[in-house]
């Protein structure tokens, strides 16, 4: 120990040592910086929620149909109206969207407003539009549609 | 100096000054690295990307002073924004149908001019009001066909210029649905005996009305096999024989796979007997009557009207890549 | 003094020190020179234009992301996070421009420098505007089918 | 002169060269290699999981026997045609019709497939298709699917519904790049 210390030769490559390991601190921390670029776009890009939003939308515009078609089977043996089985049917719906929805931490609310006939009459041909309100939030984008307007005619 | 003793010292110094310079050098030299590598780079990732989602899952938009809609291609003048996917309501502006591809959208993109492509779809940099295009390639790729791009009416869809391999590019892949025709399913229950002599019962006839654009594409499944050979012996139109691989192409899918079949080979009650017939052959406004003669293949429907293949038609859609490429 | 000139011990170590010595100032004095533009400027820009670009490219994609799903009858909104300097500088992104030339701006208010950025034909149809600086808490995108 | 140790400047100097050459060559080649970010490979690959699922639901029954790839059923029917009581256990996948659709549309990714829905008020989650334990990069896309009796009876599932009854499945597809 005692020889390292009094031996003072090699001054230069120490300074030197410290000289280039601060170029290289300062190239790493520059290096670093550039690497964080394209973390921002690509992260609106993960983290928009657009296929969940279009999925909800579309799943609901689809059931809408189904159940449809589903009251009207129940009506044949039933001898509750069309637009109450329907009315049960979403409701039923509605409920098992939001709690899947729920797992993911996002809340979701679909509801019926009105099932519209143009003719008055709920006839299997005569339901030709549903409304429905869907909205969805996951806590940074939150989207409405109030009320979507959905085609089940024929 | 005459003592050389210590000159040692000047080594030392030319190493020295040397790494100096070189240190400079690199120091200067590693910004201009990062300038030319990830900044350009990353924009473009983005730019297919968008521009890929604008393709996929739009299906664009076109409008003059009066009115507007999404069936641009019907109006290619007035073309506002390009977009693929088919849409059933022209007056609302999204699709219901992300992912599905319309092939009268693919094939008026295919014609539309360079410059309105690269215009609409955004694929330039704009440096101080100056465009500069980027160099694109899009193209739709068969996945059943090895990655090979798509064929409708005889043009491979594919725009742009092949991807240069001396430079980086930015790629994105969709995957959609493309219509890429209309096809029509027959249950060969349900398909009639041909009547005209001489009866056999392994012939049917299929009416076919004229004129067509898209090619015929026959499906025929649920055959009642008769005996041990069952295969397809010929077509007729109209009392002309027509000519295998010429005028036609046939094939079989067992369980989604698809096999070939030519005139002598086999199939069996898991088949579906596929025929593909050239448009050309039919360009009049006229019907004509289709023999589809077989072997060892009973056919039970005696019950005379003859069905039509346009009233059985359905859009038939395969599964593709989108693939959409920029560079600089 | 004679003796001093005839002596030769030494000088070798003189004339490193000499030479030892020039080298190192011209070094210093072209590292002090260029010292802002190679250790602060030259990176910074660098970093500056990834940043910026990739902000714009931010804007682009959410507002492209966004215009697809809109809803025909109602609205939607997204946060978004942005960084508040690119490189040392704040900035402002603007949008105003995109109906005419479909491009996003992103200006750093200090020294002028800007990037842009193209969203893809979808400022024919629906209008777009605002412009954000990088320093205000909240960021925001809505739309509105009823404004 | 002295002209000893001349070796000493000349490796001096051709460790210079040697270190910049290296620093070109790794930064080069390392671009060559890896053209886009990670993020962005991220993002590629977050796009084909949900288009997968998106093609697979949207497909057409015509197309779906007629074209040519082995996608012969549209989601719905995949899940429905789905054995309740048989949860996949790796390397035992219990929805084949999906998984060869998925394997077509995804060659060279990695993934899961489970089923969430809601039975008695209650979330019931089940693996159908497992391929491994997802790395860090993993992304998840899903997608919803409404039963019937109807739709199982069709396709010969064993979901027991009840003629008034409807069940909505999430099909969550976890994908992920080796």
């Amino acid at each position: 120990m005692e020889s390292l210390r009094k031996d003072t030769k090699g001054q230069w490559i120490a300074l030197s040592g410290l000289v280039l390991s601060l170029i290289i601190i300062g190239l790493a921390a520059l290096a670093n910086q550039a690497a964080m670029a394209g973390y921002h776009s690509s992260n609106a890009a993960l983290e928009f929620p657009k296929e969940n939003i279009r999925e909800l939308n579309l799943h609901t515009r689809d059931n809408a149909k189904i159940i449809k078609d589903l009251s009207f089977e129940i009506n044949k043996t039933s001898n509750e109206s069309i637009p109450d089985i329907y009315t049960q049917l979403f409701k039923n719906y509605s409920s098992q969207i939001e709690k899947l929805h729920a797992i993911h931490g996002e809340t979701v609310d679909v509801s019926l407003v009105s099932i519209n006939s143009t003719n008055g009459t709920y006839g299997i041909n005569d339901i030709d539009i549903i409304f429905v309100n869907i909205t969805y939030n996951d806590g940074r984008t939150h989207y409405e549609s109030k009320p979507e307007v959905i085609e089940v005619g024929a | 100096m005459i003592d050389e003793k210590g000159q040692i010292a000047v080594d030392f110094l030319l190493g020295i000054s040397l790494f100096l310079i070189a240190l400079i050098f690199i120091v200067q030299f590693i910004p201009s690295l990062f300038l030319s590598g990830s900044a350009g780079e990353s924009s473009l990732d983005y730019t297919a990307y968008r521009t890929a989602a604008i393709l996929a899952e739009d299906t664009g938009w076109w409008g003059n002073s009066t009115s507007s809609g999404t069936a641009w291609e019907a109006h290619p003048d007035n073309v506002m924004r390009i977009g693929l996917a088919v849409d059933h309501e022209p007056e609302s502006k999204l699709t219901n149908t992300p992912n599905l591809l319309s092939k009268d959208k693919i094939e008026r993109f295919m014609m539309l001019n360079e410059s309105d492509i690269i215009e609409k779809l955004g694929l330039y940099n704009n440096v101080d009001g100056a465009h500069f295009s980027y160099g694109y390639n899009i193209s739709i790729l068969q996945i059943s066909q090895n990655n090979t791009p798509l064929i409708l009416n005889n043009t491979p869809i594919t725009l742009g210029e092949a991807t240069p391999h001396d430079r980086e590019t930015s790629k994105i892949t969709r995957i959609v649905l493309v219509e890429t025709g209309t096809i029509a399913y027959f249950d060969a229950e349900e398909l009639p005996i041909d009547p005209n002599p001489p009866v056999k019962k392994s012939k049917t006839i299929l009416n076919v009305t004229g004129p067509l654009s898209d090619d015929v594409k026959l499906y025929i499944d649920n055959f009642d096999i008769t005996g041990t050979d069952p295969s397809f012996n010929k077509l007729v139109l109209d009392g002309t024989n027509l000519s295998e691989n010429i005028d036609y192409t046939t094939y079989k899918i067992v369980n989604g796979t698809v096999l070939p079949l030519n005139s002598t080979g086999n199939f069996d009650n898991n088949s579906t007997v596929v025929f593909s017939l050239k448009s050309g052959l039919f360009n009049n406004f006229h019907t004509y009557q289709l023999e589809i003669e077989f072997k060892d293949v009973q056919f039970t429907n005696t019950a005379s009207p003859f069905m039509d293949y346009t009233q059985e038609l359905e859009v038939l859609c395969e599964p593709a890549y989108l693939t959409v490429e920029v560079w600089n | 003094m004679r003796q001093l000139f005839k002596n030769e011990e030494g000088v070798s170590t003189i004339v490193e020190y000499m030479l030892f010595t020039l080298i190192c100032i011209g070094f210093f004095s072209i590292i002090s020179i260029n010292a802002e533009d190679i250790f602060i400027n030259d990176p910074n820009d660098v970093v500056m234009k990834d940043e910026m670009t990739d902000i714009g490219n931010m804007m682009s994609t959410m507002i492209t992301d966004m215009y697809l799903i809109v809803p025909p009858n109602g609205n939607i909104d997204t946060e978004y996070r942005t960084p508040v300097r690119a490189g040392r500088e704040e900035y402002t992104i603007d949008a105003d421009i995109a109906y005419e030339d479909q491009i996003i701006e992103v200006i750093s208010q200090s020294s002028g420098k800007k990037v842009r950025v193209t969203i893809g034909g979808i400022a024919t149809t629906m209008p777009i505007n605002g412009t954000v600086s990088s320093s205000s808490t909240n960021h925001m995108i809505s739309y509105d089918s009823r404004r | 002169m002295n002209d000893k140790a001349q070796l000493h400047t000349l490796e001096g100097l051709a460790a210079a060269v040697l270190m910049t050459m290296t620093v070109l060559m790794i930064t080069n080649s390392t671009m060559m290699v890896t053209p886009q970010n990670e993020m962005a490979i991220d993002v590629q690959l977050k796009q084909m999981a949900s288009d997968a699922l998106t093609v697979i639901d949207i497909v057409p029954k015509s197309s779906a026997q007629s074209n040519n790839a082995p996608i012969l059923h549209n989601l719905t029917a995949c899940v429905a045609s789905w054995d309740v009581t048989e949860e996949a256990t790796y390397p035992v996948n219990t929805l084949d019709n999906l998984e060869d659709g998925l394997s077509y549309l995804l060659p060279n990714v990695l993934y899961n497939v489970d089923l969430a829905y809601v039975e008695n008020g209650n979330i019931t989650q089940k693996k159908v298709i497992i391929k491994g334990s997802p790395g860090k990069s993993a992304v998840v896309a899903r997608h919803f699917v409404t039963l019937t009796n109807q739709t199982v009876s069709d396709m010969n599932g064993t979901w027991n519904l009840d003629d008034d009854e409807l069940r909505v499945v999430e099909v969550r597809l976890t994908a992920w790049k080796v």
